[in-house]
């Protein structure tokens, strides 16, 4: 029974690991969404275009050399080197960058004054772009991703536990490291928004388009800004996940989780996000622990959204979201 | 010749059975009272106008009596019967229908199908008759044309029957929305500032629509209008609203010289 | 252009609210009509039918379903995937368990079953909107996929966990099961697409569809002048769900033959359906047709073009047509956001006006 | 359709013993019951009544009448634009020998006065409110008016009806009460002869006051007779009535030959949908004045300017072609294959479709008169396939005196002396008519009747013209009384030079001085809306008409146009004379309701040439710059008055211009 009940607690503690990397996903969203109204269905394919770019680069391996094979009948495959992970991190995070310019100029550009269900669209729209081209890109195999992380953590917490309770709690050292990043990430976002010039420039967008443009921000910056931190985010997501579970098209699914996140926390709530990941990261975790007996496995699918709508029906605006007031 | 036939009009309207009686009727948003024990009634056939101050609770008012907003206390007596808290569709279904201050029509819809939608509450014909088409359905969608062309005629906006609503210039657009309104062929109906934005050839049109539409139909009104000018000359009598009290209320000739009504309006310009 | 209207005019109200008040346009529709009913059955074969024919007139039912939920009625949804899912799967269980029901009423009666489904996930749609709604839709997405593979009882403790349709006949003539030919599957879908779109056609003009467009419009304004959500929100839903219920089952048991829900009812369909009605037009039945056809084709296309023409490997391929697909689609947002039905109306419009430019 | 003609046929042949419109809507009601008889656009769509429907609301009405008291000879005046009802009421009276009164709708008061008071009106249909509203205003001067009934019930709540009545009030009072006054209905039916009046309709004179032309049965029936035989119109027909009731053409189109036909008479939603109204109905036969033919083309025009590059190039490719062929095809000529198959593919690309959006696609005879009409404009229609024809026609004669035969169309000449008319032109060159259809006389009126009509029966049409030796043709001058002679003794044809001008399309109005001057001059009133445009597409700015009007290169414009109308002239060595020296342009548009213009749009020569004296003076003074203020009324009545100063330009001759250019 107590051994039941210290393994929940150990699958509710993994739980919340995983949670945490749901909730740096949603971040991504949660950004994009606050400063330019855009549901960015493409976030988490951007999450494995990122990782696997990272991979890529890491590797050495040469862009598009199916394509090129194909096409001139070459047998090129790498570059032969293997960049150092500071490197090729940063390097991905400049192609990020070029990513969000890309986006702004091909795309939001000329939406600006659409309906969000078409800007919604235009983003699926980049999604299976970006899937294509990632896969085109990099090659659709699985890949491993290795960071070099100290070692001996969980070991230490194992044994430390094991002292205390008499039982052992394992807990990825990614997951740590996971939960880390996160934490770095929010506290500097958090400090972005509040300090930085352009910062207090995105909170005005949020607040009110015209007002904004108005003090002569230019929209079309900002957003260009916003989606390479988005980008940037997602890079970190990515490493995380790859890391974890080998960089493939699965992780783009996996970020679909996301959403339902996004619904607890608030479309436009970072602190939101973050609870709403570890909600929904323990709470799917401990759902399927008790209820998989019952009535079978991988409820993991549908958990968070059920959750999700189930919550949503009582708070229509999420945790942190504004109140939703209507009037006439 | 319209102010003529107007004064002709006046001794009939406003002498009716009540209509609907508003007792103490308060109103709170969180913390913030919006109404606080207001009292009035509306008369069959009579204009009755709310005026007041900006934030004097007129909006909240219209929409107490549109069912919009349920105040926490008072009670609402509608053709002698006291009106349960209900929602705003059982509400229309009663015989109420409203206009609103800043534009609702349903943009993407044409002028026709927007006033064919005012006449909602008054359609019978079952979900499968409509899918299949049948007779009643037909029928009935030809009935209610009938009827919702005659409201196009009165109006004079048969040139944009079928033009959808959002394209439309302002003025019109309010046009199609009291045409709305009317549809439903209310018992009581709501406006809300029907002349706000306007210029004043507009606002003629409108007043003599206003007008027309009670002595043609012989509909009841309640509206809330800023321009005293208008309020004046058309409405039979005035409730005068300030901080969610009710400061005044009887003929125009009694409130163009109520002194509460004149300091309140001392303070702000209109 | 070709119109010819001078001295059309109408003498009821009836007449002015044809479909067709045009007769040109009345012409075109009955010969087309003609065409796919008399004239295609006879020189369609196994290739066109498989491949291009009952796959688009499928996906139209669903992008008609969709239509109306998210054209109409403004509800987005992403659970479309799910939904047929719920009518393949009933429509399996109920050809399994009735063997002697004729297949046209399984269809039908899975297409109830799914609308009952639909009005359960519809529920929520009162107190959530926009986005929100979108996402909670995924929750019937994916739990409904889940119960499909989870239950065996949903495929009749099949070891493969998949369907596999049996063979019915209608008229002594196969339209389901391997032996099936290729024109008795076409005609089957032409069916169903011509009863669907005459409903659909039906109920966007009456009473029901305007309360579905007040509320996509302007919904507090709908209530205060007498719609009532509840019921224009589930009736939407429910209908909806009952076109893609039927599309799911004819997808399941006319098209495809054999399915596993998360292959083949998985999120991707649901974004295909949206792309098709977004692409085709929100808010227009001819545009669900646009739509769907676009969406079906252009993969077809294109594989014929890269592997079959230019003779790519396939992974390649299969990429590239992603990249083309996302890029067209985006393409397509930026020129014509209102979709291929108002192309086509702006097109109409140009003729009618012809030589006038406006 | 051949089963149609048979029917008219049998109808015409039993028809010859019909002596009146009644007896003929009774025909109707036998023959054609369930063809419709009227249409009228109301509430969204063609609302249509059948000639038994028509009969039975005629005689409802009828009955109506005699409850109210109306007696045989008073005469019920007819005020609003074109409706079935009041069509009905004309009907209605004529049927209980009363004498309907068509007047303009859109006259002021006053105007109104003097017809309801020379006619001594004992009733009023009002077509709506304002027209109540324009006959109470006269209620004091009216003592013989006794009742008003009206349409469009809008607004008229609140009016006191002991003297008012809705016409519908009016009519189902006479269904319940048609055992009362059914017997009376018949006796007076009875006692309606050919000779019993018809309808008596007001000259908007030229000049003096106007006029009341008396126009028995006999008369309409026989023009309406001969010129439906002439043209072959048939029951399946239809036209559009638009034009004002109170003109002879309008009476004897929607009345005399639809009731002769049998064909259908629809009525506009309303004056401003009149060109969709049209369109939707396309009709077989129609009516329209030149400036009506000028305007459409104007807008078709001014709207191809915005159509792409090709589209232009190919319409103008087309258009020439059909100027050249068109004409000619449609008088039945044989054409090279090569033409027949250009024509063929500019009918599918071009002239289909815009007789389509004219709606003038099914138009089998067209007809236009009042005035002389551009001979582009007039070939335009034509080309297009459209059979467009002249008439020449007075109130006096029921309309028909010439008209042009199918396949001998001119624009220049009104064409052949309509059957059953005789024509002579005395020696002073004015153009003299017989026929049946010539009017019983001018109601209180004997000496101007004497005047006009002697003994045997010739009529004066106070117009000068003569017969085109090859064509037999006739061919219209001027008004007799304006022909005169300048100082230098050479002939003087204002109208004539006038038309001229106003073919251009530039020029709305135009009025020409130079009778016992020493050389012509003329005042110009410029179209806004094709100049205004032309304006627009060379971003010349302007704030107002009289702006535009007094613009420089307005003027250059103006000016080509006024030498080249010399130029055409000098060809003709009998009207040299009528060059034009100098011209200005009018600051404000000539206007019916400054008296300018008659209701017709006919310009009152008289009143303008004293309204602005001056500028007469200036022309002939020498001064090359004119300041004037001009009374103005606007549409409410009230009066304004607007200054400004003209410039007068002097005329060179076209290549002298073209040298300056």
């Amino acid at each position: 029974m107590v051994e039941q009940l210290l393994y929940a607690i150990e699958v509710s503690l993994n739980g919340l690991m995983t949670g945490i990397l749901y909730s740096l996903v949603a971040l991504g969203f949660v950004l994009i969404f606050k400063a330019s109204g855009v549901f960015n269905y493409a976030q988490g394919i951007m999450v494995l275009f990122a990782a696997l770019t990272l991979v890529g680069l890491q590797a050495g391996q040469v862009p598009f050399a199916h394509l090129i094979n194909a096409v001139f009948g070459t047998r090129i495959y790498s570059f032969g080197w293997n960049l150092p992970a500071i490197a090729a991190i940063a390097l991905s995070a400049m192609v990020m960058v070029v990513l969000a310019m890309a986006v702004e100029k091909f795309i939001l550009k000329f939406l600006v004054h659409q309906e969000p269900v078409i800007l919604f669209m235009a983003t699926i729209g980049l999604a299976y772009f970006l899937e294509g081209f990632g896969e085109l890109m990099w090659g659709g195999e699985i890949k491993p991703l290795d960071l070099p992380l100290p070692v001996g953590i969980s070991d230490t917490i194992e044994s430390a536990t094991f002292e205390r309770f008499g039982y052992g709690f394992f807990i990825d050292k990614l997951d740590i490291a996971a939960a880390c990043v996160a934490a770095v990430l929010v506290l500097s976002l958090v400090l972005f928004f509040q300090y930085s010039k352009i910062g207090r420039a995105l909170r005005a967008v949020a607040d009110d388009h015209q007002a904004a443009l108005s003090v002569g921000i230019s929209l079309r910056y900002i957003w260009v800004v916003i989606w390479s931190i988005a980008g940037i985010v997602g890079l970190a997501a990515g490493i995380m996940w790859g890391a974890k579970s080998g960089v493939q098209f699965s992780l783009s699914l996996i970020a679909l989780k996301a959403l339902p996140v996004l619904m607890l926390g608030g479309f436009t709530s970072i602190p939101g996000a973050i609870l709403g990941g570890i909600i929904i990261g323990v709470g799917e975790k401990l759902f399927d622990f008790f209820m998989n007996p019952i009535i079978g496995g991988a409820t993991e699918n549908w958990f968070a959204y059920m959750l999700a709508l189930i919550f949503l029906v009582f708070r229509p605006q999420g945790l942190f979201g504004e109140r939703i007031i209507e009037r006439v | 010749m319209s102010d003529k036939a107007n004064s002709e009009a006046k001794p009939k309207n406003g002498s009716g059975e009540i209509l609907m009686e508003l007792k103490g009727i308060s109103l709170r948003f969180g913390g913030v009272l919006a109404i606080s024990d207001v009292s009035f009634d509306i008369k069959e056939g009579e204009i009755r106008a709310i005026i007041g101050p900006n934030g004097a609770g007129k909006s909240s008012m219209l929409n107490v009596i549109s069912g919009f907003y349920h105040p926490q206390e008072g009670e609402i007596w509608f053709r002698g019967e006291r009106r349960p808290s209900m929602r705003p569709h059982r509400v229309a279904a009663q015989g109420i229908a409203r206009t609103f201050q800043n534009i609702a029509l349903f943009k993407r819809m044409t002028t026709l199908d927007n006033i064919m939608t005012g006449r909602m509450t008054l359609m019978k014909s079952s979900f499968a008759a409509q899918a299949l088409w049948w007779g009643p359905a037909e029928r009935e969608e030809t009935e209610h044309r009938e009827k919702a062309e005659r409201i196009i005629d009165f109006l004079g906006i048969q040139a944009i029957r079928k033009i959808p609503v959002g394209t439309l210039p302002y003025g019109l657009q309010k046009r199609v929305e009291l045409g709305r309104a009317l549809a439903a062929e209310p018992k009581l109906l709501l406006l809300d500032e029907p002349m706000a934005g306007m210029n004043v050839e507009e606002k003629e049109d409108m007043s003599r629509f206003i007008l027309d539409v009670n002595d043609e139909f012989g509909t009841t009104i309640a509206l809330i209008e800023h321009d005293m000018g208008v309020v004046m000359d058309i409405s039979d009598r005035i409730v005068v609203m300030d901080y969610g009290k009710k400061i005044g209320d009887g003929r125009p000739a009694e409130i163009r010289n109520n002194q509460h009504v004149i300091d309140a309006y001392l303070g702000v310009a209109h | 252009m070709l119109y010819r209207e001078a001295g059309e005019f109408r003498t009821s109200y009836p007449d002015d609210s044809q479909t067709f008040p045009i007769a040109f346009d009345k012409f075109r529709y009955y010969a087309i009509l003609a065409v796919l009913f008399v004239g295609v059955p006879f020189i369609v074969n196994d290739y066109w039918a498989n491949a291009v024919l009952v796959p688009v007139l499928v996906w139209s039912i669903a992008a008609l379903g969709l239509n109306i939920l998210t054209g109409y009625c403004g509800q987005i949804s992403l659970g479309t995937g799910g939904f047929m899912a719920v009518g393949a799967y009933s429509c399996y269980k109920l050809m399994t368990a009735f063997p002697d029901l004729n297949v046209v009423f399984c269809i039908f009666l899975s297409g109830f079953v799914t609308a009952l489904v639909g009005i359960v996930f519809g529920v929520p749609s009162l107190r959530i909107k926009g986005f929100y709604l979108a996402v909670a839709t995924l929750a019937a997405q994916f739990f409904l996929v889940w119960l499909f593979n989870g239950v065996p009882w949903f495929y009749n403790y099949s070891a493969s966990g998949q369907i596999t349709v049996p063979e019915r006949t209608v008229f002594g003539i196969a339209v389901t099961g391997p032996y099936t030919e290729p024109w008795a599957k076409y005609l089957i879908c032409m069916f169903f697409v011509f009863v669907l779109a005459w409903l659909a056609r039906n109920l966007t003009r009456s009473s029901v569809g305007r309360s579905w467009m007040a509320i996509r419009d302007m919904d507090i304004a709908a209530e205060i002048i007498g719609v009532n959500p509840l019921k224009a929100k589930l009736q939407a839903f429910a209908v909806s769900s009952f076109f893609v219920g039927i599309s799911g089952a004819l997808f399941f048991s006319v098209y495809l033959g054999a399915v596993e829900a998360s292959e083949a009812f998985g999120i991707n369909q649901s974004f295909l359906v949206l792309f098709m009605v977004i692409i085709g037009g929100l808010g227009s039945i001819f545009g669900s047709f646009a739509g769907a056809a676009f969406i079906v084709l252009l993969p077809v296309l294109l594989k014929n073009l890269l592997v079959g023409r230019l003779s790519w490997p396939t992974d390649i391929a299969t990429n590239s047509e992603f990249i083309i697909v996302g890029a067209l689609i985006i393409f397509f947002l930026i020129v014509e956001p209102h979709g291929l039905a108002h192309l086509a109306r702006l097109f109409k419009e140009k003729l009618r006006l012809w030589p006038f430019p406006h | 359709m051949a089963g149609a003609q048979k029917r008219s046929k049998l109808a015409t042949s039993m028809a010859h013993d019909l002596l009146t419109i009644p007896e003929l809507l009774s025909r109707n009601a036998v023959e054609f019951g369930n063809a419709p008889a009227n249409r009228e656009k109301e509430f969204g769509i063609w609302q249509s009544w059948t000639w038994s429907e028509v009969k039975r609301e005629t005689e409802d009405l009828a009955l109506g009448f005699l409850a109210l008291g109306v007696e045989e000879g008073d005469h019920i005046a007819v005020i609003g634009r074109n409706r079935p009802h009041l069509y009905w009421s004309m009907l209605a009276a004529q049927m209980i020998g009363a004498i309907p009164v068509p007047l303009y709708q859109d006259a002021v008061a006053f105007e109104m006065a003097y017809a309801l008071d020379h006619c001594g009106a004992r009733y009023v249909v009002a077509g709506d409110q304002e027209q109540v509203d324009k006959v109470l205003e006269l209620k004091e001067s009216l003592p013989s008016l006794r009742h008003i009934a009206y349409l469009d019930p809008r607004g008229m709540r609140k009016y006191d009806h002991s003297k008012i009545a809705d016409l519908r009030e009016v009519q189902k009072r006479g269904r319940a009460e048609s055992e009362k006054f059914g017997p009376e209905l018949a006796r007076r039916r009875d006692r309606i002869k050919s000779d019993t009046t018809c309808v008596m309709l007001y000259t908007s004179g030229t000049t003096g006051r106007p006029k009341g032309v008396v126009l028995s049965h006999g008369n309409i029936l026989e023009a309406s007779r001969s010129s439906s035989e002439f043209d072959s119109l048939r029951q399946t027909d239809s036209v559009l009535a638009y034009l004002p009731m109170a003109w002879v053409g309008d009476f004897i189109f929607s009345i005399g030959q639809a009731y002769w036909c049998g064909f259908c008479v629809n009525c506009p939603e309303s004056a401003d949908t009149m060109m969709t109204d049209l369109k939707e109905i396309g009709p077989t036969y129609f009516f329209a004045p030149p400036r009506i033919f000028e305007s459409i083309l104007t807008s078709v025009m001014i709207r191809m300017e915005d159509a792409s590059a090709i589209k232009r190039r190919m319409f103008k490719f087309f258009m020439d072609h059909a100027a050249e062929y068109g004409p000619a095809l449609l008088s039945g000529e044989r054409l090279s294959a090569r033409n027949r198959l250009l024509y063929w593919l500019g009918d599918l690309c071009v002239y289909g479709p815009l007789r389509n959006v004219l709606g003038f696609t099914n138009i089998r005879v067209g007809y236009t008169a009042g005035e002389a009409i551009g001979p582009e404009i007039f070939d335009f229609y034509r080309s297009l396939g459209i059979n467009l024809k002249q008439l020449y026609g007075q109130t006096e004669a029921s309309v028909f005196i010439t008209q042009q035969p199918d396949g001998e169309v001119y624009s220049e000449t009104v064409g052949v002396p309509s059957p059953g008319v005789e024509l002579r032109i005395d020696d002073k060159g004015e153009v003299f008519f017989r026929s049946p259809g010539t009017f019983e006389k001018y109601y209180k009126n004997p000496e101007s009747t004497a005047a006009a009509k002697d003994a045997e029966g010739w009529v004066a049409t106070g117009d000068a013209g003569y017969i085109e030796s090859e064509t037999g043709h006739l061919r219209i001058i001027d008004r007799a009384k304006d022909v005169g002679k300048t100082a230098s003794g050479s002939l003087f044809a204002p109208k004539y030079v006038e038309n001229k001008l106003k073919f251009f399309p530039n020029i709305l109005e135009a009025v020409v001085f130079g009778n016992g001057r020493p050389f012509c001059t003329a005042v110009v009133n410029i179209d806004l809306a094709a100049v205004g445009n032309w304006a627009e597409r060379n971003n010349i700015a302007f704030a107002s008409y009289q702006d535009l009007a007094q613009n420089p290169q307005v003027y250059d414009m103006i000016h080509a146009n006024v030498a080249s109308v010399n130029e055409s002239l000098s060809e003709d060595e009998k009207l040299a004379g009528c060059a034009i020296k100098r011209f200005v342009i009018l600051h404000k548009e000539l206007d019916a309701d400054d008296g300018e213009l008659t209701r017709t749009r006919k310009v009152r020569r008289g009143a303008i040439e004293e309204k602005y004296s001056e500028i007469v003076d200036a022309f002939y003074g020498g001064r090359d710059k004119v300041y004037l203020e001009t009374e103005v009324a606007y549409e409410d009545g009230r009066k304004g008055s607007i200054a400004a100063t003209l410039n007068i330009r002097d005329v060179k001759s076209t290549e002298a211009l073209a040298n300056a250019a």
